[in-house]
């Protein structure tokens, strides 16, 4: 095993596609002579050629299509989206023409494409650069959503997502890049739609993606050391399909829950994950789940305003107090 | 300018060429007859967007074009899949949404597929195809294949953003595709004029150093050869076209619209009557001694065969399965 | 009071606010002279000239924010989308400039404007041209979400919308312009923001909006004289902001709830009732809330598949019969 | 093509008006300074766009406008801002995140706003705010008024289809707006000719019947006659220009982003220093006798003077209180 940043890990996933698919072709801003706006292409030029490492002008909408059209008589393009904020120019190729194109054609178009790029807030780059886009892509049948939390994850799901042969939206966490972890040195993948339980834990269940991972697995530590709370941990990985089998399991267990994302709450991910446990654990509740959301609000560029608007861990425990009744309701 | 409508002595040795191209503009305009007759019954349902008027667009390109090409349309494709020698079965089906049609029910008639013949779509978000058919070029080219993409759209789809991304790629990336405006005047009810600072649609390829054609869009054997010259371009080297060919709907935008009225006139639309292209070939075809009336009245018997057969099989043909419509979500 | 359609009490809303204010102005695709895709606005061009109703080329995100463009400078635009599939591209627009520009301008740049036109599936209109997007407008803070289901509301809220200083989302429903209501003749206004109650009943509360209203109000019907309960039904009007307020009052009433709507099901409008719901009334429910929602799946053609992929009564009656315990669960 | 560098003699009766270009300038150049170092002191956050290199560009054609004219700009804007008179205190403390900013701590550098002086932004997507300026336009057209609105923007802008859309609409209905092109020749890391077929930027405008015109990006003197035919045309002519300014920018695309490497060497972005804008003007203004080196350095002090007081009241400004996350999402 070795500890390599999650853009390695990214890094060695499309490298690996690439030399193992001669379909799989790289296309996106800044990809190639530039190395990536995030670097997570470093090296792809050099080692694979203009002709797979395709720089872009700037048009989402167009180059999206592009791939989608490629994808269409057979090739297996991963489209980079510097961010995702920008693919907003884009989306209704991704929704209109990817998720949609096996279903108008009777079952004859697969699309085996990949959207990626980094989702969510970075550091006070204000509201048009930083929001979380799953709830959105999630609400879209015909669309695979993937938002990994740990380099592990994220090489091991990348290269799956490359292999589906539907349209994958495939969320990184800008400010993930830099997180490191261990990776195996051996060839693995990680199957699409199984949530992956991060901690154990018997009291609470607390469901979380992306980012916040790392939040609710610090919030999940001084649970256990400050509050005598054991909190189990889950992180989806795959937002759709969503592992709802996992969840249920997990609340069947603690019978109480708290879902963490990074995105605004109103209709967002921690809703659909809500409707699914009251429905198939309702008798095993034993307090209403709570949710912890990104503020409602465009994201502002001063970086105490931004730290509250993003989920933090206390924001966890408190909810988790709250759940598990040692604050009052 | 558009070149003055052609008179010149047709080629003799070329004859059957030339009737090839009448009978399949009689075919796609029979077929419109027919689906517009099955839609006043109530038997297509939706938007239904008819081509008659624009035979010779379709015709003339689809005939400069290989099997192994791919083909990429708008909502107004009926005549288009048929030209690739999907079945008039197969298409008039899935207008009935039926089971047996080329897109299996769900898709429609603006989402008419046959992958077998590289026909893709069949798509209804204005100018959203074009980067579709851009990619199929890129593929193309990134396999070091000899196919082309052709790729049609109406004049007022140049107005949107994808016109002009997918035009820059394919002009920096050298992709081997030939767009096709079918300039019929009016996008649903707005006139060119009233849509484009620019009235001349291929002088938009100006922006992207790409060359440019106009043809005459009611004459076949022009928009034939003007559309062989650019799927020469494409194939030999690499380089796309942007081409105008000026044509005329002589239905409303749709079925569920209105043939004239506020947007354009009574006579208008008479008078374009007057330059039919189906009219025009065969008249020539006539004057040349290259086709006699019974001749041509013998094929369009047959086509109006074949189009009654293809309503009696859409009509008789099932329905999906309530199941259907949970597959094809995902593939495996 | 007069019998009115919903496309005439819209156009009504249109003549009213546009003849009150000069600063309200029309812009969208056949608008003008072609009187409108779906004749909303017919008579508006003859009544207020071009100069007020502007027909538009093709080019949804550039009309989009010429709208945007004028409302940062004052006026009070009414972009019409044609539908509301094709704001897909000019979603751009309604979100990041729109519906942030008065935080992002720290309070200095209100965008009163109006983004309308035809939501959700027709009648065999395909894959393409059949989505509900309340979710994803919902999602969106700055922005605020209106679905009207009769013409009474449809005129009262569409004036409001006209009114309102924020950037408002009104979709109306493709299906219901052609829907008789009563009007009152006088001059009216109905709040943003305020759901109302169309049924009252005691057993079950049934939350819906836009065309499930119709659905809703049918099995309702069905559900007193067959089934012997009595459904109380909440019609949301305004989706953002949501009127919690309402929806947990009647839950506290009746104990039971299904929501209903048109889009899909993951992370719908559904997902963010039930959370509410669960949230503020968790010791008043006796059993799940259900949803009842469009298909998973993008829109079929045929006419069957497309009847089976809409929210029917039969589906409502189910659910609520479920709820209820009148089915075994 | 590109007009060569001016040398005639200046007009020694407009010398106020030169010097007070050059003041802009400089003015723009320190800010631009000290913001650098506020960033590598980690005072500033997020992505910092600087301009450093291109004051040719904002100062000759914010000279060419009026105050009541609205000007809208990208992420790269903080000269622009300063331009119409807004102070770099309160732009200094936007880039700091401070209350006192100019968007009160929530838009930071790429979001500066000051609706007084119609500094309509600050905008963060490419090309989105294309069709915002062309809004105003029209709103200015609409209610009568003789407003123009300018719209800077980089080259590699003209590629996205908002570009497209916008001119289009502009050229239709003759809107009075104003499209400048910052042609830096690139778009982050890549260089004009991989991004776009067309390499003379302002050739696109061909696509539209648009006025088109080209400037030296380097002299602010050209820039200020360039753009002050456009706002005539635009104001007396309700026709819209697009005008491509050649420039440079010295600094990284971002404060984020290397000065060179992959995609420009260190050569060219020396060579391109000799073209200094504003050593360019001074050393005209001096040989011209209109200016001495010691004006020159008061100048200077008090403008470094100034940046320095912006910079001590950004930092010592409050931040937003933490209420204020929740304010301004919604207005009554
Ligand atoms: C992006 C988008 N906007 C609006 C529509 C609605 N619409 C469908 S066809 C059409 C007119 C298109 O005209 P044109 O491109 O000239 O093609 P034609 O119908 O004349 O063949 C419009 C506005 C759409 N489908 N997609
Ligand atoms: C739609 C969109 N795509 C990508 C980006 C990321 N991005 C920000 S600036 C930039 C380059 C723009 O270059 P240019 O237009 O030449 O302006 P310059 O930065 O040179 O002033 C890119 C790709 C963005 N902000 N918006
Ligand atoms: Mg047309
Ligand atoms: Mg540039």
């Amino acid at each position: 095993m070795a500890t390599v940043t999650y853009r390695d890990a990214l890094n060695q996933a499309l490298r690996e596609e690439m030399a193992r698919d001669p379909d799989v072709f790289l296309m996106g801003e800044e990809v190639g002579v530039y190395q990536g706006a995030y670097k997570v292409s470093r090296g792809l030029l050099e080692e694979f050629g203009a002709r797979r490492v395709v720089d872009t002008p700037i048009a989402e909408n167009g180059f999206a299509g592009v791939g989608v059209g490629a994808a269409m008589v057979g090739l297996r393009p991963v489209i980079e989206f510097m961010t995702w904020n920008f693919a907003l120019l884009a989306i209704d190729q991704v929704v209109n023409s990817a998720a949609k194109m096996l279903y108008m054609s009777g079952g004859q178009i697969p699309i085996p494409i990949v959207f990626r790029g980094p989702g969510g807030a970075a550091l006070q780059l204000a509201a048009q650069h930083s929001q979380a886009f799953e709830s959105w892509y999630a609400h879209v049948p015909g669309l695979k959503v993937v938002a990994p939390a740990t380099p592990y994850d994220a090489k091991g799901l990348l290269k799956s997502a490359i292999r589906d042969n539907n349209p994958v939206v495939f969320l990184e966490g800008e400010m993930l890049y830099n997180a490191k972890g261990e990776v195996p040195d051996e060839e693995y993948t990680i199957p699409l739609g199984e949530a992956d339980v991060k901690r154990e834990g018997s009291d609470v269940t607390i469901v979380c993606h992306s980012k916040t991972v790392a939040v609710v697995q610090k919030a999940a530590e001084q649970l256990a050391a400050e509050h005598d709370v054991s909190a189990e941990v889950i992180d989806l990985r795959t937002i759709r399909p969503l592992d709802v089998a996992a969840v249920v399991a997990s609340v069947r267990k603690t019978n109480r829950c708290v879902v963490v994302e990074e995105g605004w709450p109103f209709a967002g991910i921690g809703a659909q994950v809500v409707d699914s446990i009251q429905r198939e654990a309702f008798d095993d509740l034993d307090a209403p789940v709570l949710r912890v959301a990104g503020a409602d609000v465009p994201m502002p560029y001063n970086k105490h305003l931004e730290r509250l608007a993003k989920p933090r861990p206390e924001n966890v425990i408190e909810a988790v107090r709250r759940v598990t009744y040692l604050d009052g309701d | 300018m558009v070149q003055p409508y052609q008179t010149t002595p047709l080629d003799a040795e070329r004859a059957g060429f030339y009737r090839e191209l009448l009978r399949q503009m009689v075919q796609a305009r029979r077929f419109e007859e027919k689906a517009g007759e099955a839609y006043a019954q109530g038997k297509i349902g939706g938007f239904c967007h008819l081509y008659i008027g624009q035979e010779a667009v379709a015709v003339g390109a689809l005939a400069a074009v290989r099997e192994d090409d791919y083909v990429f349309a708008s909502y107004r494709e009926h005549a288009h899949i048929l030209l690739r020698g999907t079945s008039s079965r197969a298409v008039m089906a899935e207008l009935f949404g039926k089971r047996t049609g080329c897109s299996k029910g769900k898709g429609g008639s603006m989402h008419l597929f046959d992958v077998e013949r590289n026909f893709l779509g069949g798509h209804g978000i204005v100018g959203a195809h074009l980067p579709l058919a851009a990619g199929a070029a890129f593929a193309a080219k990134y396999r070091g294949t000899d196919q082309i993409a052709i790729c049609f759209f109406g004049e007022a789809a140049v107005n949107i953003g994808a016109f002009h991304e997918t035009l820059n790629m394919a002009a920096l990336w050298e992709l081997p595709v030939v767009f096709v405006v079918e300039n019929n005047r009016y996008g649903m009810g707005t006139a060119l004029e009233r849509s484009a600072a620019v009235w001349d649609v291929y002088r938009r390829a100006c922006s992207y150093d790409m060359a440019e054609e106009i043809a005459d869009g009611m004459d076949v054997l022009a928009v034939n050869e003007t559309v062989g010259r650019a799927v020469e371009r494409a194939r030999d080297e690499q380089a796309p076209t942007l081409i105008e060919a000026r044509t005329y709907r002589y239905m409303g935008h749709s079925m569920a619209d209105p043939i004239h009225g506020h947007y354009r006139t009574k006579e208008e639309l008479e008078q374009q009557k007057q330059k039919d292209p189906i009219e025009h070939l065969k008249g020539r075809l006539l004057s040349d001694g290259l086709l006699d009336e019974d001749e041509f009245k013998v094929m369009d018997g047959e086509i109006r065969d074949e189009m009654e057969d293809a309503f009696a099989f859409a009509d008789e043909s099932p329905d999906p399965a309530p199941e259907d419509l949970y597959t094809d979500v995902y593939v495996e």
